[in-house]
């Protein structure tokens, strides 16, 4: 069956929009009408609440939503990785019991992969789950989770046999965070911020029917996640940000939005500070004066010229990849430029400073935002895989370099590991 | 200013482009082999007559971008950028920077329509090799620099003092000159004058040179009549701009020569065994070969951007000239050290091939002024920017 | 000037220095443990006043370089950074460097024998705390910053103004400020006050500081009664060589925390297991700390011989505080980032103790003046020193 | 026997002096002399022309030297390196061939052991030694071999049995360089000097006898030779320089002794360059009046704390040594501070230049030097052990972190090796 041409796309999503679309409604009234319509999510299968659409016609319909100020499904969160996952490796019982609320926004989810003894070594994950009559019963800790205290299901990455090799001893459930068993506490940061949550399982439970795919096979259906979470990282959604942006919004629908949007957001409030606020070094430059120091002219100039390379550099990935030519090397650089540009900012932000770098809050330079600057910015060269993972990601993917020799092969069991550092909260 | 300055930019290149490069790697890969460039960078002259007339014949590139009634390619500064690119890596000896990007705009934005008619045609043929001499014995860039007197005498001109760092200057048949008029500064009261190389007073002097794949003169004026080229006092802010092409040109050669330093680099930790195992698997290289890929990938992203900029006709192309420049030199200069580093001491010896890049690397660095100048330029203009624009919207109803 | 400037250093540290060492880090060990550091930073004071008695009895550190006719060791610089390496180790959260440093030599620098023999006994028997005021809001490093004016009025001196970043500004006893004859500049024209903490007209209030182990206070002096120490006008040289002082003792603070995090940061990278292995088993995690090892070391050496030429009395001293101080935050700075990163993602939570030595490291990178402002004024000296020795050589007979 | 006192060495030493020396002795006569009276060599054992003497009197014996200016035995080159290791592992028949002949200066050596396939891992050397009826027969390359074209003899490291692991299959020889299947070539460097050697062996002999050692056990007896010259690199022969800095050098001797001199130093002449020449950067901005560019300023100062705090540290390190004070972290240091010296330098001096720094020779900024260093620099991290070989080292040995795992422990004939690159001048 071939596709519907774009025009008639955009005729036909417009006609219902104007049919359907109301401020006026309950955010979640709306979003159930969208997931029953299949313009929510055009570009998911039709048995699943879409239209099997392309890419590019998915386009055409986000289009046709922005221009009447139409809100879309909810996408905030790892919502839409959950979705993916179970979509490709859920069982139907699984799209039916999670897929609608995952759209209107009911349920909000959490990914439970990392782990204190596992940082960049995702897959030596020793969360247990043990199968006990019809239900698993899980033990240990993850860490970084994301708006765990928001979540009511949490996708679980945890060891089911620790004998065979590292990666085929994982099993990947589905686990629901508000039982007994499972403890959610905030992580302290070193900037005062805490986006993540440690997560202990103390007899915590899965029902059995909340296995994701195989036993043992955990590893490979947590790649599709992470392989969605990648996309969503690289991908570029906009190309049509003006589009609707004079859409006057008011309305009960838009005020419910923005509270979701408000507790997702949450965790990133100082995501800007850690990316080192290029923006802010300059006017702070000529506003205090110190741009009449060459030495700062000098440090400010190696800053520009660091950023703006990179910005240029995602750009070019950008346009590569929307003329569909083969991805180059400058599409796989842009966290590891992240973590120089945030480093220079840094220095040059202390530079531009002086004593006044000793101070924070409100003592501090720009309301102690250039205190959150300095203190924030070693997390952009850790967050999401550090600068050394991205180095040898470069130099074995890009550069085609010899992979590192694997020390991990043999059964998990005997694979040198971290002892579980066991923080406040957990009770052996 | 929007942060950072965006031009109408592709930022990719075009099929034709895309086809276009291909033509002049495969032509440079058969001509410009290292062994051609060891040969040449011996001889005098500096480049192979039979090469630079084919690059003109098969290729068009001695006048790329030189219009097309003077019969030119009428090309834009990306193609230029991507030819440079390519002799960056090809390490190719020809004066192709010299007549066909320095000359050829100098002559186009400043010359009058006449004397370019006359001038540029045998430059696009390559018939002529031109070259543009600014620079001073001093070594100050830019055209403040400039301090040649050009003395009016009668109906004519008479220049006297000296260039030094005059691109292929000794090979030149056709010397273009940047001279002022007593008394003037900046970038007022500039003349450009067109010498011929065997003028009387006019004495030429190769220069020995860090980088012997690029040569240059030391050329002294002693009471030279020069013809005036274009208006008298008016030519500075061509000079300007022909710089600004030169350094993002520049730029581009600069990138393309890292980018091939990496890969040869690469090829060479891959086959390169060092205890049992090939250098390229140890994690420390790996590591710094990434930070290099980045490097490289970082300066490319500046000197097209620039190019294009210059293409675009921006505001912005003196601030992302110097950008580009500043970018380009770092990072070729980490990429050579680098480069000979990972090979070791082979790197260093005279017959390795690295050191030729390295060399260029180090005198590309500095020439039409070092990375701190560059960057000193392009805060300068950004601030005369940012006070403008702060001072527009002062003034402008809230 | 020989170059590097040599003073009669020993470049080892004596037996009894090494004991003075063991002894010092033994009771920090027991007193200073992060557990301690983490409480003590959370409270108003900022230290342990308990832990600071026994300091000045058990160790006599308090008043470590005070004349011991005036209750102090008498010790020497050496000594004086022998103890800040090893505070700096413990991040000891204590008045040390405002008391014992900053003010103890401030007096016996600028006061006279009379005022030094009222002030020191207490301070040295850690009794009193004082603290020099000497930056002011506009943050700007050195005794020309000084603005505050100083009014002669009748028999007496009245301060109108306002310091900032006094050193545990909030908990001192006594306050030394620094401050300026109306129409002075430069060095010139300073004078040195003691004032009273509660006297009318001051309001102390404490900043929020990036590092929450030191505390720093703004002092505003409205119309503020002051006793002047020493002459008038004559403090300038004093205040100098106090902050040279202090600069250096700061370096040594600086490479003992270096130090500290380099050792936890191997310590915890041999035990982290990644991919099955220890990430010291990394060959890039290897070179870091091996470069790391290096900064640290350089800055070391750096400190400790500042510290000698402080003791010696070296016409360099100006010079060497500069460089020690520009080395070490360069080093510590450097080295915190390192730490952090290798540490992961535990290494950005505050649990984990590294950030407590990141702040430290970012807090003394431009305490008493940045890296840039030292390595302008190390600078200055050198063109100063080279320019009256060039003149010397003119001047003698060949 | 317990050692004579200080002050009767002195008299001794003076009093031999007084009787023997004479500047106008012929350079070798004299030597003769010098080896036979023990006073030459007063560390070496008493039946070698020695007199076992400890270092303390053997710094007296050189002051009293020095006192009356004095030329001792030949030291130049690495004959002292090959005197050692014959000294350890030659048998009497080496040494009375040899030693005197070293001593005298009569003899020149050079040192055998690099080659182009294996640069960082010397044990890995291809260079093969067959027996063959009494001789061995020796066909292979070796390089960077310092003064080869001026030695007669070759402390030669080849590879006798392919079958034995690395480091067990090497043979240690003496060779005559002088014999036609030795064929010595200069090696052209990319400054423009030719310090080192190729050299190639094409069924080139040496007599049965000459090998040192045992057969296999040549990376043992290599081992000697390059701790001594460890040990010469680290040591500080100093401290009585400026002893008989007032004595006239005239007479026959002298000019012997200098014209020795000059060939030994000669592939050294750029070494000063090399260094990055710190004290010229000084200078240079001085003079030229680039001082008044305040990052000129900015850069120097980063160049002197560096080179100063580098110059400290060794003297931190040689003052442990000299207290006999266990060797402290800063000893291990010193190599790889140069290379950032050197590097650091040569910023600056193109800082300085401008566009000076593309010009060489006369027309080179001091006449050519500034280029020199320009093209010189990149050696320092490269020569006498990679910048990566010594954080290697730093880390495993100071620091205490784990070895590289080795991929090289099976027989030599598997290990994965390179090609050997054939260059100009051998024939196969």
């Amino acid at each position: 069956m071939s596709e519907p041409s774009e025009s008639s796309v955009r005729a036909d999503v417009s006609g219902w929009l104007e049919s359907n679309w109301d401020p006026d409604l309950g955010l979640n009234e709306w979003r159930n009408k969208l997931v029953d319509s299949g313009w929510g999510m055009p570009e998911w299968p039709t048995d699943w609440f879409g239209r099997d659409f392309s890419a590019s016609l998915v386009r055409a319909v986000e289009q046709e939503f922005a221009k009447q100020g139409a809100i879309g499904v909810a996408r905030g969160g790892i919502r839409l990785l959950a979705a993916a996952t179970l979509l490709e490796h859920g069982s139907t019982a699984h799209k039916e019991q999670f897929l609608r609320r995952i759209l209107t926004g009911e349920d909000n989810w959490c990914q439970l992969f990392s782990e204190p003894g596992s940082g960049s070594d995702l897959a030596g994950a020793t969360t247990r789950a043990d199968l006990d009559g019809d239900q698993w019963v899980v033990n240990g800790q993850k860490l970084w989770t994301t708006s765990a205290h928001h979540a009511n299901w949490g996708l679980l990455l945890a060891r089911t046999d620790w004998d065979a090799p590292k990666h085929e001893g994982l099993s990947y459930f589905v686990i629901d965070m508000r039982q007994p068993g499972v403890d959610v506490q905030p992580l302290a940061q070193m900037n005062g911020h805490a986006s993540f949550n440690q997560v202990f399982f103390d007899d915590a439970v899965v029902e059995r029917g909340h296995l994701i795919g195989e036993i043992g096979k955990g590893w490979q259906v947590a790649m599709t996640t992470l392989a969605h979470e990648r996309r969503r990282a690289d991908g570029l959604r906009s190309g049509y940000s003006d589009v609707g942006a004079d859409i006057e919004r008011v309305g009960r629908i838009y005020d419910e939005e923005q509270v979701e949007t408000a507790t997702v957001m949450e965790p990133y409030t100082w995501y800007p500070q850690r990316a080192g606020r290029v923006d802010l070094a300059l006017s702070r430059a000529l506003d205090s004066g110190r741009i009449e120091d060459p030495t700062v002219r000098q440090e400010l100039a190696k800053l520009l010229i660091l950023s703006s390379s990179a910005e240029w550099t995602a750009r070019r990935a950008r346009a590569a990849q929307q003329m569909g030519k083969p991805q180059g090397p400058e599409g796989s650089l842009g966290k590891l430029a992240a973590s120089h540009v945030a480093r220079a900012a840094a220095r040059v932000h202390t530079l531009i400073s002086g004593a006044d770098a000793m101070l924070a809050g409100s003592d501090g330079a720009e309301d102690g935002i250039v205190a959150e600057i300095l203190l924030s910015v070693p997390a952009v060269s850790i967050a999401g895989g550090t600068d050394e993972i991205q180095r040898n990601i470069i130099a074995e993917r890009v550069l085609q370099m010899p992979k590192e020799t694997r020390f991990d092969k043999g059964p998990f069991r005997d694979v040198p590991k971290n002892v579980s550092t066991r923080l406040a909260g957990e009770n052996e | 200013m929007v942060w950072p300055p965006m031009v109408s930019a592709q930022f990719h290149f075009t099929e034709e482009q895309d086809q276009f490069r291909d033509m002049v790697r495969r032509f440079l890969v058969d001509t410009s082999p290292t062994t051609e460039v060891r040969r040449l960078m011996q001889t005098d002259a500096g480049y192979d007559a039979a090469v630079w007339q084919r690059l003109a014949r098969e290729l068009g590139l001695t006048g790329l971008t030189i219009e097309e009634k003077h019969g030119g390619a009428g090309f834009g500064m990306v193609d230029v950028c991507i030819a440079m690119e390519e002799m960056g890596r090809a390490l190719l000896c020809a004066p192709f920077l010299a007549s066909s990007v320095l000359a050829a705009h100098a002559i186009a934005l400043v010359a009058s329509e006449e004397d370019a008619g006359r001038l540029l045609p045998s430059i696009a043929a390559g018939e002529v090799i031109a070259t543009l001499a600014i620079t001073e014995p001093d070594g100050r860039p830019g055209v403040d620099a400039i301090a040649l007197p050009a003395e009016r005498t009668g109906d004519g001109f008479v220049l006297d003092g000296r260039k030094h760092f005059v691109l292929d200057g000794c090979s030149a048949d056709v010397l273009l000159v940047a001279a002022r008029s007593p008394g003037s500064t900046g970038s007022d009261g500039l003349s450009l004058f067109e010498v011929a190389p065997d003028a009387a007073g006019v004495t030429r002097r190769a220069l020995t040179t860090l980088d012997p794949t690029r040569k240059q003169a030391s050329i002294e004026f002693d009471g030279v009549q020069a013809r005036l080229l274009g208006r008298v006092d008016e030519a500075g802010p061509g000079l300007v701009r022909t710089l600004d092409i030169a350094a993002i040109a520049l730029a581009n050669e600069m990138v393309g020569g890292a980018a091939r330093l990496l890969e040869d680099t690469l090829a060479y930790t891959k086959i390169r065994m060092q205890f049992g195992r090939s250098i390229a698997s140890f994690q420390a290289i790996k590591h710094r070969c990434a930070e290099m890929l980045l490097q490289v990938e970082l300066a490319k992203s500046a000197a097209y951007y620039a190019a294009e900029a210059m293409d675009a006709e921006s505001d912005e192309a003196t601030y992302l000239a110097s950008l580009a420049k500043a970018g380009a030199s770092e990072a070729y200069l980490h990429t050579a050290i680098e480069a000979i580093q990972l090979h070791g001491g082979i790197g260093f010896t005279f017959d390795q091939d690295t050191h030729l890049w390295f060399k260029r690397a180090k005198s590309s660095e500095v020439m039409f002024g070092d990375p701190a100048w560059h960057r000193e330029r392009m805060m300068q203009a950004l601030i005369v920017k940012e006070r403008a624009s702060s001072e527009a919207q002062m003034g402008q109803p809230a």
